[in-house]
Formats: C-alpha cells, structure tokens, sequence
C-alpha cells in the first residue's frame, strides 16, 4: 500500500519537475520584464508554443509505439505550404491535399510495420519526400493564408490568453483519450508489448494505422496552425521541429522504450522548450554563448529526472 | 530462394552504388566514370570516417545515437587548426588535437548519458549547442586555414590514386577487424542485443558504451581534421550535412538500427551511392524538390529490400 | 529630406533578431553591429542595444522578436530566416509602434522598411562581368545556388533568369545547390563536373567561390570564370591563380556590415528621417586592379568588411531617395 | 506398451463432447519440423497434461492450437465444426484461452489495463472500474491474499506476481465463457504455495466444465491434476495415457529418460577461508561461500533471494573473483538474441579465447563444440541461432557459457526454469561434478527439491538471510517452516 502511494508521487513529481523548470524560467522572465505577467505577455510568450505543443503530441504517438519520427519538421513544413497555396483560394483543395498527406504518413507507417524497417530511417527518408513536396507545392516562402484562420490564432478568448487554452485542452484532451479510455490504453499496450497485443487477437497494423493517422492529423493541425500564426507557408520553417518535439517528450518524462509517454508532460515540454528559446533574449546571454546557454538549460531542466529517479530507487 | 535474397545486408549500398554508376555511364559517358568515381571516393571517405563512429554508438543498443557529431567535428576542425598553425604548421599537432578534441567531447557525451541518466538523443544534442558555441568563440569569424602538410596530403594522388580514399579503407578494415573479432567489438555488439544479458555475462556495459561514444567523437575529430585539409580550412558550418547522412549510411551499410549488429566494410558501399545519388541527381537537372523526392524514396526503397537480421 | 536627422534618440534602444549565427558571416555581421551600436551608446546617440540569434529556427525567431516587443525596445533590426514566416511576429511588433528594418532579406509584411542589396543587379552584374570577358558568343553556364526552397536563393535565381534571357547564347548547364557553404558547394561541384563537357562560367551567390574552384582544380580542369564572393579564401585563390595562369575574375558580394546600415537607417527612422521603405545597399564589387589591396586589409581566412558609419548611411539612404548612384565602397589604399 | 486414449473421456469416465481436435497438424519452420503429423483433441471438462523433452514441439503445438502460429498443415475442428483459418481472433471468440511460455502482458500497464486487451467488452464508460473487478476477482479466486496492486505497472512486479497475473488474467471472465485455457509452463516461476492454489484452480475449472493442456516439467503437478497426460518427441506425439494412478517413473520413462537413484550426499566441504563472503549490511547471516560448496538461497518467493543473488554478483565481480551468473529470465537476462549459439556460449570467456585484443576463431569452436556435446544440446550445430532452439535447449546454452568460463564462483538465479526432466538430473550431476573440481556455486531456486543438491542453504524472510540450514538439516519440512517463521529456530 505504501507502495502504490510512492507510485503516484512518482509520477506527480516527474509532471511537478518539468512544471517547476517551466516557472521558473518564467519567474527569471519576469523578474527581468514584470509588463510580461500580463493578458498580452503570455499571449506573446507563448504564441509560437501553440503548434509546437500539436507536433510534440505527435511525436509522443509514434514514441508511443517505440518509433521515432525525424520527420516531423519537414512534414509541418510542409503542412504549412498546403495552407499557403490552398487553403484561402480553395478549402476543398486544401482538404484532400491534407487528407493525401495524413494517408501518405499512415502508408509511411504502415510500410515501417510491414517490412519491420526501424523508423528511424524511414522518417529520414521520408522527411526528404515532405520537404521535396513542400519546394514543389511552394517553391519559396510565401503564398496567403484566410483570414479566418490568421483571426483564429490571433483570437483574444476570455479569462486566459489563447496558447495557455491551447495547452491545457491539448494536454486534458490528450491525457483522457490515451490514458483513461480503453483504446487509449490498446495504444498504449501496443507500444509497451505488440506481440502480446496480437497474441490477444487485436491486428497490430490496424491499432498502428490508428496511431499514424492520429499523428498525421495531430501534424495538420499543427501546421495549419502555424501558418495563420506567421501567415504564409515556407517548407523550411520547421526544421528544427523534429528535434524540439522529441526533446518535449522526453522533458516530459517520456521514454523510448515504448508505451512510456505523458501527454501532459509532453505538452510541458513543449511549453518549456519554446520558452527556452526566447527565454535567453530576455537574459542577455552574449550572443556566441546563445546556443551553448540553450544546452545548459536542456541538461538543467533534465536534472532534475535525477533527482526523482533517486528518489524512486530508495 | 533466389540469388537476391541470399545476398548479405551490406553488399546493397555496394550494388546501389554501381547502378548509378552504370547510369552515369550511359548518361555522361564512359570517359566521366574516372571522374565521378574519385569525387565520390574522396567525398565518400569523409562520410565514412563519420559514419563509422556513428556506427559505434549505434552498435551499443537501441536508442543510442551521437547528435553531436557535425558539432564535434566542426569544433575538433577549430582546435586543430588553431594547434597546428600555433605549431608552426605541424600537421602531426593538428591530428592530435583533432583526435583528442574529439574524444574528450565523446566522454562528455557519455557521462551526460550516465550522470543524468539522459536518453543519448537528447544528450548528445544538448552538448552539439554547446560545443558549437565553443566554437563560435574559437574565432567564428574566419576559416582557419590547413597546414600545408595535411592540405597536400588530402589531395595527394600516387599514379592519379588518391591516398586519402586508401588510408581511409585501411581504417574500415581495422573497424571490421574490431567488430568480428575484437573483444571490445564482440562486447559493444552483446551490449547491443541486451544490456542486462551483457552485464550479466560479466561485460562491463558503462566502460563498452563509453569507449563507443569516445570512439565516434575520435572519428568526428579525425573528419574535421581531413575535412579542413581538404576544401582548405575550418569553417563553422563545415559539419552540418554529416548528421542525418550518416545515420542513413549506417543503415544502408547493414548495420540494425536496434543495435547488436553492425558492418564496417558495407558503410563504404552506401557511402558511395549516397555521394553518387547526389551527383546523379545533379547531373539529370531534376527540379529541387524532385531531387529531394527522389533521394527520400530511394533510402527508403534501399533500406527496405535489404535484408534484415532474423530476429526482432 | 536631406542630410542625418537630428531627432534625439538618447533614450532608444535597438535590438537585432539574427536568424543564424552559425557560420563566419554571420559572426562578422553581429559583431559589426554591436562594435557600431556601442560606439553609438558611447556617444549618448542611443541608450542600448542587444543581440538575440535564433539557431536557424524560424519559429524560434518569430518568438524571440516577440519577446524583444515585450522588452520595449524601440526598433528591431532583422534579419529573417524566412521571407514570410515572420510577418506574424513583424506585424505584432509594427503594431507595438516599433520601428522595424529587416535587411539582408526579403520580408514581405509591408509595415517594415527594408535594406537589402537589388539582386537583380547582383546577378545582371554577375553576367556583365562574363559577357565582359567572352563577348556574346555561346558559353556554358553552372550556376551555384543556395538552399532550395530559400527566398533570397529565389530572387537571386530569378535575378540570373532575368540576366539570362539577355544573354540567348548563353546556356545553363546546370544548377547546384552549395547552401552557401565553402565545403558543400566544392563537393556539390565535384560530382556535377564529369558530366559536364565545358563549364566556360560559373555564378554564384557568395561563399561558394573557393570550393568551385577546388572542385575544378580537384578535377583537373580547366578554371572557368568563377564569380567570386568576398571571403578572403576566394579572393586568395584568385590571386594564387591570378599569378599562376593570369587568371582573372571578379568579385561581388555582400558585406557583414550590412548590420550597420540597418541599424543606423533604424536610428535615423527614430531620429524622424523620412525613409523610403527600400533602402538599397551598394554590393562590394572587386575588380582585378583592387585586389592586392582588399587583401591587405582582410584577415586570413575572413571576409571583407567595410564599417558604415552614420554619415555614409545617410548619404545611402538620401541617394536611394533622389534615385541617385549609391555611394560605392572604396578600395583600401 | 502403451495405452492410447482413442475416446475422449472426462474425469467420471462418461463421454464428454469434443471441444478441439487436430488431425495431421504438422509445422515447419525452415528445415525444421516443429510438428510432424500430430493427432490432438481436447474434451470439455478435461485436463490433459502435455510434457515431453526441451524442443519436443509442446510449445509450437500450443500455439497452433492457440492461432498464434500459423499451421502448415493438418486439419483443426473446434466444438465439432472445420475452424479453416483459425487465428488468434477466433480462437478467443470461442472461448479458448491461452497463458504462453513468455510472459504476454504489456510491463507499461498495470495488472487492470492488461486485461482490458483479453476482454474486448472491457469497453465505454466505466471500462477501468469493470476491468479492476473483473481481474480482482479473478486474482481473488485463483490466488486468495497474493495482496498484488492491480493498479501498478506490471512491469513493476515480480516475476513471479506477473505470472499469477496472466494466470487470473486467463481465468477472468466477462461477456462470454472460458471453455478452454491452455498453459505453457505457468508456473516456471511460482512458488511453492502458488503452485498448490493455482494447481486447485485447475481442478476447479475442470469441474466447472472448462478444458485445460497443461504444460510443465514439473511431473508432480501433472500427476496431481490431469486426466490424461500426452507426451511428445520430435514433434510427434509419442504416448497418450489415461492418468489412473500413473506414477512420476512411468512418465520419465515414456520420455525416454531414467529416473535416477538417489544419490548420496557427497562429502562434507572443508569450510577454511571462504572463496567470497558477502553481507548484507542488515545485521542479517553473512553468505559464505568456500571452495567446492554448493550454497543455496531458499525462501517464500519474493522474499529478496533474487535481490541478494544479484549483490553477491555484483560484489563478486567488483573484488575481482571471477564469477559466472546463469540467468532464468533468460529471455530479458540471458541470451543474446541476434547470435549464434558459439557466440552466446563463447561471450563470457573472450579474454581467455584471444590474444592481442582479438579473439581465435579456432579456440571459440573447440570449446563451444566440447560443451555442446557434453551438455547435449538439440541443435543442429554450433552455429545455429540460438533463438531457434527450445526453451529449454536455450538455457542449457546458458548453462554452459557459465560452465566454460573461468569462473570460480557460479551464481545461478533460479537456472532450471523450463528445463525437462532428463537435462535437470544431467545438470545437477554437472554441478556436483564441477564442485569437486573446486568450483563453488550459490543456487537460488524457486523448486524446493532442487535444494537437495546444496551442502548449506540460507532461508529468507523479508529481505534478510534469517537462517542457515546445514547439511542433513536440508529437507522441504524445515525449509518451509524457516520460510514462514520462528517456528523451528
Ligand atoms: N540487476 C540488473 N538487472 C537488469 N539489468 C542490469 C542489472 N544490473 C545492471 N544492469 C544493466 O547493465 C547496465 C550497466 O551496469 P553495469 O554495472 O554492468 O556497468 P559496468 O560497466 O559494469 O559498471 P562498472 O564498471 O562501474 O562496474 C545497466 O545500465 C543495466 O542496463
Ligand atoms: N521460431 C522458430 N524458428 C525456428 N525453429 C523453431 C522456432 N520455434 C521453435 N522452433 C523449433 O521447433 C522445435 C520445437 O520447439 P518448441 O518450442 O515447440 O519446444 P518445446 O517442446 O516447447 O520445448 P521447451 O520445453 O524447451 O519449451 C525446436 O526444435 C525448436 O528449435
Ligand atoms: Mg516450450
Ligand atoms: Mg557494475
């Protein structure tokens, strides 16, 4: 019994750790810029968190599974030169080419499962074909996006600003479906052992299918958010994505040993690492040490799993 | 079964890369195949020297990967040259500094790993911002030139042979060498397939990932060092394009991605059509996102038909 | 509006959102603006100034410009790592009533003003120089790009088409990407030439001069006109092959110290200087007769730079604005 | 000689109707045929007690039987009607359940969530509430007060919980019945009064009508609960007996195999200076090991054996006394899944195999072919991949990279999981054989007559080393009665 108390702590205070990073960068922000504790500084702080928060989530999904994804930055890209091209001219164009490329991500993974290829390289390759599409659809940056959707991402809704709305339904949403409902946790069983999930009967390619669509719809959304936020489609814009989404997962407790996730930690993490970014303009860090500050607060933030791993071994 | 299927995993990259060839060939003529050989053979050696450290870290098991690579590389580029014109322009400095740099940062990467208990992804790419700041500050605001001795070495030719290409192969054999019939090899590979059967047969697993780890910034290290020898200095962005590639001729090379089984000698076959699907690529003038297009479904297409290791 | 405006700036401050540090020109560049910033300060002409780079990370950029809008300052000089991706955070900024100068980039969000080089004459004079060397007769042309997909790459490229079709008997015969990297585009050269009979010129977009000539002479071939930029490696390697074989080409590009014409057109939008929303910045040309001398003054392995003062900015700015020749760079003596 | 069950018959001899019967099933993997032409059926009500050699095919049959496998030929009939092709999908439609050889629960999960995957009505609104009944009760029922936290991750649990878990998991029950469960080696890993409930769970469900294949080399619970014991050998099934009154010789016998006589215990070990010793930090006994002695580790399961087992390891290795360890979990611990079996063997002894860093082809040959004739492994040679031999044929690959090591000391971490009858007596001579030879071994076991073999047993209760039974002291009443307690001492 003493047990299943300490269990929940565990849990608890991987969330509370990469919570506690979070504020204080925050803290440290406005220490140095009180005007940014307002309706409006949040909103600024946090905007560009809002798609990475989606792409992190479906990074977390093939985590899930024990796979990688290094294409995600390339397919928001990519995401974001359909919106560009499409999307205010004719919306049912825009559609199908989101449809075509959330099958052309599951056909990805199916393809991953049934040759029993590591993913790893897989998504290497296919970044390629995104970002090939990506030139294609939209040789250079550029293109319009409707005013609906740049009104959406610049909505002032009430009580609290629109990315903090964004994480908390991201991370509630996320958190319920994969953890509480029974074919979250058939997701969930899949990554942890797959061939005990197909001893009991379930079609490993179907449930994977399932986790490629969510994630190819989880990187639409993310993208198409993107665009309404800088406005434009440009195949390059989210390279670094692919790196930064994996980080948020494992900020957030996640592990790659497969069915070891936290949305809520994930969706932490991606809060925490956007915010790491711009959290050195603030701290005036000279301009050469810019980067290697940013490393110093991926290994501070990262401490502290030390500190809650010791914990759970005494 | 037919002859195909019977083929081992790493001869692909070498069949890959004479397909190209033959293309090429009929493209742009019998006389160009020198040409365009010694080009790839000399880029290809470069990408091996990485490839192979990175197949190191690979080998020890899933998850394990070195992101920090074009940085170490790029920063071992820096001390090098920095050493060697201190030295009045001794090659033979800048070697060791390079080699050194780059297994001191391979031992960073390791005791991050081990003292934070980091996932290596996220190590290793932590320690690249840092290492690449370091460099920054090394003096980022010029290319630092190559001693003369290592720039005439890189492009030396003996009766129109390269030598760089030679030397470099003598190195894949000694990996090879290492990985069949080495004790470390055998070990790092028995790490790979399980660490708690590793340990449990007496290896000591942390000592085989860290000498993996050390070995693959040794070999970033080496690579800035002929890198810089070759296309005449150090540069900041001089490591940028070896990270994603190598990790793909890895794979292409044979070696499981899971860990536990790795081949020397297959790195050079995709090596080699990784620098000739460039050049064909170029040379057919397809639009820039066909290229890409192309290049995304042939490292698919190649790693699917090769054969993997029997077991999950 | 003639002359500097004289509106008191003392108590403004000037940030610069860099997207990338990451290579030598960019260093140059940042260090150019904050020597020119703090001799600024120094001279109670503005109150501060700082410098954020983002890591080749447009999102991240984006984010960073909106932090500088929360930090207050007065004008942000930018230079973007996207054409469009940061019009979002731009506009937000422009909105916040700061002054905004992207340079060096082709930002699209109308409310900034722009300081950049016209690279249609950058690739008019490209072909200029070539056409001045081998009349109009056919010649093959390999033109070194930068990253596919890139903005600036684009209307450079467009730039070259446009040069192009003034030359009908030049022919392009082929197109690599080098990103702008010494090491890529001599390998990018590499494995194009054997499929190339002759390559009688070679474009290019700066940085990427020395690897072609690598490649060619790696090759053993015969050394086309380059175009060369303007890091010191290209210009000593014309001069090594000026001396060898008589060589001769011509170099273009632009300077580091762009930084300082932005962030002194940005003090002078604050000081109440009207400015036209394009600011164009003149290109380092340098011809055969110069080169000794610019490579005196350039460090081994650097890129050349000329400080702009304030003086020199206003006077750019006012030709741009009476549509007259811009003040060119002079040559060291 | 032998008696063969042509009729299905249950328990009170009446005829009881057919729930599966195979005819012809045969499955070949590559060359080898894991089944050849195998005739199967299984009445309702009955218990059948499937046993055989290490790699006889009990476990390639079951998973034909179960649709994981696909078989490669032969025809499979299910309450009377052609099951075409049978899978795994319908093989649980129908009621049949199946607790595989390798555990099959997902270790990201807890004991609630792993049900969740048997019942596909454990769906909707309040499916968690309904999954934690139905697995409680389940646990409840097959083993009253084993106080497992369903709501852990079961990767949390001990081996031997973890199999209990799959155990009540295979019993539990929502929408429709379990006609049928079939278990593979269940209780490799169970203690002694686990085995007792779970071997009365067995009884039950028969009276309740459900069929079950059990397989075990544990002899003793085969005779305790099945009506019929089918035996097998090279994919075939060899014998088909009605249990009235069959005794454990009978059945070694069928297999092929002499029981052998009791053996005298050997001479007592000179006990000078210990080879190691190792103490806990408790305040609990020391363990001692001196040359040529055999000490075992007993105790209730779960009662931090295996904890100390690893420690002295550990400890051993660090002092720098060569020292082998022979894992059980073999799969997680033991083997080297991508390698040959010379690699596997060969592993713990490189340094002793190469010189100048690198390792003789030749030498590594000469001592993995020694060992694989001495140790009989059913392979077709050397370099076979260790993953496609049985089970138990696996462990004694195990058995001898220990063995060829240069280890003084040989840590054993309950080794005999899976290993058939006539291989287990072959190893404890092997033991004993190799503690003449000075070796000394420290011998954790989840069976109790294993312990038989150790000169000194430590007896554990909560994590410590409460007491040390010497000699003619070692027999399962005081073992039981140190493992519980106060009483003997
Ligand atoms: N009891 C155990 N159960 C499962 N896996 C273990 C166990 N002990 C160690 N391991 C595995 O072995 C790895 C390394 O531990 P090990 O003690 O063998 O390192 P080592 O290199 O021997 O260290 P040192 O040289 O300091 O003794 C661990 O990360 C773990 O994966
Ligand atoms: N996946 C496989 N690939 C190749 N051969 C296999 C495979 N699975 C089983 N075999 C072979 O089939 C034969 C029967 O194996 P099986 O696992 O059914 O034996 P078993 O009776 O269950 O033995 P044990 O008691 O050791 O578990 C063995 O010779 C084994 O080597
Ligand atoms: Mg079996
Ligand atoms: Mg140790």
């Amino acid at each position: 019994m003493s047990d299943k108390r300490f269990r929940l702590s565990h849990g608890t205070l991987q969330l509370l750790l990469s919570a506690g990073a979070l504020l204080i960068m925050l803290g440290a922000i406005f220490h140095v810029q009180p005007n940014a504790m307002s309706y409006f500084g949040f909103t600024l702080l946090f905007k560009l968190s809002m798609p990475l928060v989606l792409a992190a989530l479906a990074q977390m999904m093939l985590i899930l599974l024990g796979d990688i994804d290094l294409s995600n930055g390339a397919f928001v890209g990519m995401v974001t030169c359909i919106t560009a091209v499409w999307l205010d001219p004719s919306p049912g164009v825009a559609v199908i080419a989101y449809l075509a490329a959330i099958a052309a991500f599951v056909a990805m993974g199916w393809f991953t499962h049934a040759r029993e290829l590591p993913s790893i390289i897989v998504t290497l390759g296919a970044s390629f074909i995104w970002l090939g599409i990506a030139i294609t659809v939209l040789p250079s940056p550029g293109g319009t996006v409707p005013g609906w959707l740049t009104g959406f991402t610049g909505w002032r809704p009430p009580l609290l600003p629109m990315p903090i709305w964004v994480a908390l339904i991201a991370a509630a949403v996320s958190q319920w479906f994969l953890m509480h409902t029974s074919f979250g946790t058939l997701l969930r069983a899949t990554g942890g052992n797959a061939r005990a999930v197909q001893k009991a009967g379930w079609s490993l390619s179907r449930l994977r299918i399932a986790i490629y669509a969510m994630a190819g719809g989880l990187m639409v959304a993310s993208g198409v958010l993107l665009s309404g936020i800088i406005t434009s489609g440009d195949p390059n814009v989210a390279p670094s994505y692919t790196l930064l989404t994996i980080g948020a997962v494992i900020v957030g407790g996640g592990a790659f040993v497969g069915g070891r996730v936290s949305p809520i930690g994930t969706v932490l993490g991606a809060l925490t690492l956007s915010l790491a970014g711009s959290f050195l303009s603030f701290m005036h860090v000279p301009a050469t040490w810019q980067i290697g500050a940013q490393g110093a607060i991926l290994f501070l933030v990262l401490a502290g799993r030390v500190i809650v791993d010791r914990r759970k071994l005494a | 079964m037919s002859a195909l299927t019977r083929l081992a995993p790493w001869t692909y990259g070498f069949i890959a890369a004479v397909a190209i060839l033959i293309i090429m060939m009929v493209a742009s003529g019998v006389g160009s195949l020198g040409s365009v050989l010694s080009t790839a053979l000399i880029f290809g050696a470069i990408s091996v020297v990485v490839a192979t450290g990175q197949m190191f870290v690979i080998a020890t098991g899933p998850g394990n990967i070195d992101l920090s690579v074009p940085a170490v590389l790029t920063l071992s580029a820096y001390a090098a040259m920095t050493a060697a014109a201190a030295s009045g322009g001794s090659a033979l400095v800048g070697l060791v500094v390079a080699l050194g740099t780059g297994m001191i940062a391979g031992t960073l990467n390791y005791g991050a790993i081990l003292a934070l208990r980091l996932p290596p992804i996220i190590a290793t790419l932590a320690w690249s911002f840092v290492f690449q700041s370091v460099a920054f500050n090394f003096g980022g605001e010029a290319t630092l030139k190559p001693p003369a001795a290592l720039a005439a070495f890189t492009s030396f030719r003996l009766a129109g042979v390269q030598i760089m290409p030679i030397c470099i192969m003598g190195l894949t054999a000694v990996a090879a060498l290492t990985l069949t019939r080495g004790v470390w090899g055998r070990r790092a590979l028995a790490v790979g397939q399980s660490e708690a059967a590793a340990h449990f047969a007496g290896i000591r697993v942390k000592r085989v990932r860290l000498v993996s780890y050390v070995l693959c910034g040794g070999a970033a290290g080496l690579a800035g060092y002929l890198l810089a020898g070759f296309t005449g200095g150090a540069a900041l962005n001089m490591g940028d394009t070896y990270l994603m590639e190598a990790i793909a001729i890895v794979a292409l090379g044979g070696t499981s991605i899971a860990g536990g089984q790795a081949n020397a000698v297959g790195i050079w076959g995709a090596a080699l059509f990784f620098n000739l699907m460039g050049t064909m690529l170029n040379t057919f003038q397809f639009q820039a996102g066909m290229r890409f297009i192309i290049m995304g479904a042939l490292i698919i297409a190649i790693v699917a038909i090769v054969p993997k290791p029997k077991v999950r | 509006a003639n002359g500097l405006a004289t509106g008191d700036t003392s108590t403004k401050r000037i940030a610069f959102s860099n997207s990338y540090a990451g290579n030598s020109f960019r260093q140059i560049m940042i260090k150019d603006f904050e020597r020119m910033a703090q001799k600024a300060v120094d001279e109670g002409k503005i109150a501060g100034f700082t410098t954020v780079s983002a890591n080749n990370n447009v999102t991240e950029q984006a984010g960073q410009i909106q932090n500088l809008i929360l930090q207050g300052y007065d004008a942000i000089i930018v230079l973007a790592g996207s054409d469009t991706a940061l019009n979002g955070a731009i506009k937000e900024a422009c909105g916040a009533g700061i002054t905004v100068v992207a340079f060096a980039s082709g930002v699209t969000e109308p409310c900034v003003h722009t300081v950049d080089y016209n690279l249609d004459s950058y690739a008019k004079a490209e072909l200029d120089f070539v056409q001045s060397k081998l009349g109009y007769g056919p010649a093959n042309i390999l033109e070194i790009r930068g990253m596919a997909g890139d903005g600036f790459d684009k209307r450079l490229h467009e730039g070259v088409v446009k040069a192009m079709a003034e030359h009908p008997n030049y022919k392009s015969v082929g197109e690599v990407y080098g990103q702008w990297t010494g090491t890529v585009a001599q390998k990018e050269v590499a494995g194009i030439l054997p499929s190339l009979k002759k390559v009688d010129a070679v474009l290019t977009q700066g940085g990427d001069g020395y690897g072609a000539m690598q490649a060619f002479k790696a090759a053993g071939r015969d050394i086309p006109i380059i175009i060369m930029g303007n890091r010191q490696d290209e210009l000593q390697a014309w001069k090594d092959q000026h001396i060898a074989t008589g060589y001769e080409t011509f170099s273009l590009g632009a300077t580091p110290s762009v930084s300082q014409v932005a962030f002194w057109t940005a003090q002078q939008i604050l000081a109440g200087k009207k400015v036209p929303d394009f600011v164009e910045v003149p290109l380092l040309e340098v011809h055969q007769a110069d080169l000794d001398a610019w490579l005196k003054v350039v460090p081994e392995g650097g890129v050349l730079d000329a400080d702009y003062d304030q003086k020199i900015v206003g006077q750019i700015i006012d030709a741009n604005i009476a549509g007259t020749e811009l003040p060119s760079v002079a040559a060291p003596n | 000689m032998q008696q063969v069950a042509n009729m299905p018959v249950g328990e009170m001899g009446a005829k009881a109707p057919l729930f599966l019967a195979g005819r012809g099933l045969s499955k070949s993997y590559g060359a080898v045929k894991a089944l050849s032409d195998t005739d199967f059926h299984l009445a309702t009500g009955e218990v059948v007690g499937l046993i055989g050699h290490n790699g006889a095919g009990k476990s390639t049959l079951i998973n034909v039987l179960a649709g994981v496998v696909a078989r490669s030929g032969g025809i499979f009939e299910v309450l009377g009607r052609d099951a075409g092709d049978w899978s795994a999908n319908l093989a649980r439609e129908n009621g049949l359940r199946c607790v595989f050889q390798e555990l099959s629960l997902c270790p990201n999960l807890s004991a609630t969530e792993n049900t969740r995957l048997l019942h596909p009505a454990l769906k909707g609104f309040g499916w968690k509430q309904r999954a934690r009944k139905t697995i409680q009760s389940a646990l409840d029922t097959v083993f009253p007060d084993s106080g497992i936290d369903v709501d852990r991750p079961v990767g949390e649990l001990s081996l031997g919980e973890r199999q209990m878990i799959e155990i009540a998991r295979g019993f539990s029950v929502t929408d429709s019945p379990v006609r049928a469960i079939i278990l593979d080696e269940p209780t490799s890993s169970l203690g002694a009064e686990a085995t007792r409930q779970f071997l009365e769970q067995v009884s039950r469900a028969s009276e309740d009508g459900i069929s079950v294949i059990l397989v075990t080399h544990r002899l003793g619970e085969i005779l305790a609960v099945a009506h019929r014991v089918v035996t097998m050998k090279d994919g075939l099934v060899i014998s088909d007996q009605f249990n009235d009154g069959l005794s454990r010789s009978e059945l070694v016998a069928v297999m092929g195999d002499l029981e052998p006589e009791t053996r005298e215990r050997r001479d007592a070990v000179v006990r000078d200076v210990p080879v190691f010793s190792h103490s806990s930090g408790l305040g609990d006994h020391d363990i001692e090991l001196h040359q040529g002695e055999i000490v075992g580790l007993a105790g209730l399961d779960g009662h931090g054996q295996r904890e100390r087992l690893r420690a002295v390891f550990d400890a051993a290795r660090v002092s720098g006394l060569p020292v082998a360890f022979v894992a059980g979990d073999r799969v997680s611990e033991g083997l080297f899944p991508l390698w040959s079996i010379r690699d596997n063997l060969t592993i713990r002894s490189l340094s002793a195999l190469s010189r100048g860093g690198l390792v003789s082809n030749e030498a590594a040959d000469r001592l993995t072919q020694s060992w694989f004739e001495r140790l009989k492994v059913r392979a077709p040679g050397i370099a076979t991949p260790l993953l496609s031999l049985s089970g138990g044929n696996q462990q004694k690959v195990l058995f001898a990279r220990a063995l060829a090591s240069d280890a003084r000391l040989i840590v054993l971490d309950d080794p005999m999981r899976g290993v058939d009858v006539g291989t287990k007596h072959e190893v404890y001579a092997l033991i004993r054989n190799e503690a003449e030879t000075g070796r000394s071994f420290l011998w954790y076991s989840t069976e109790t007559e294993e312990f038989e073999n150790c000169d000194r047993l430590h007896v554990f209760r909560e994590g410590r080393s409460e007491t040390i039974l010497d000699g003619e002291r070692i027999e399962p009443n005081a073992i039981l009665e140190a493992s519980f307690g106060g009483l003997y001492v």
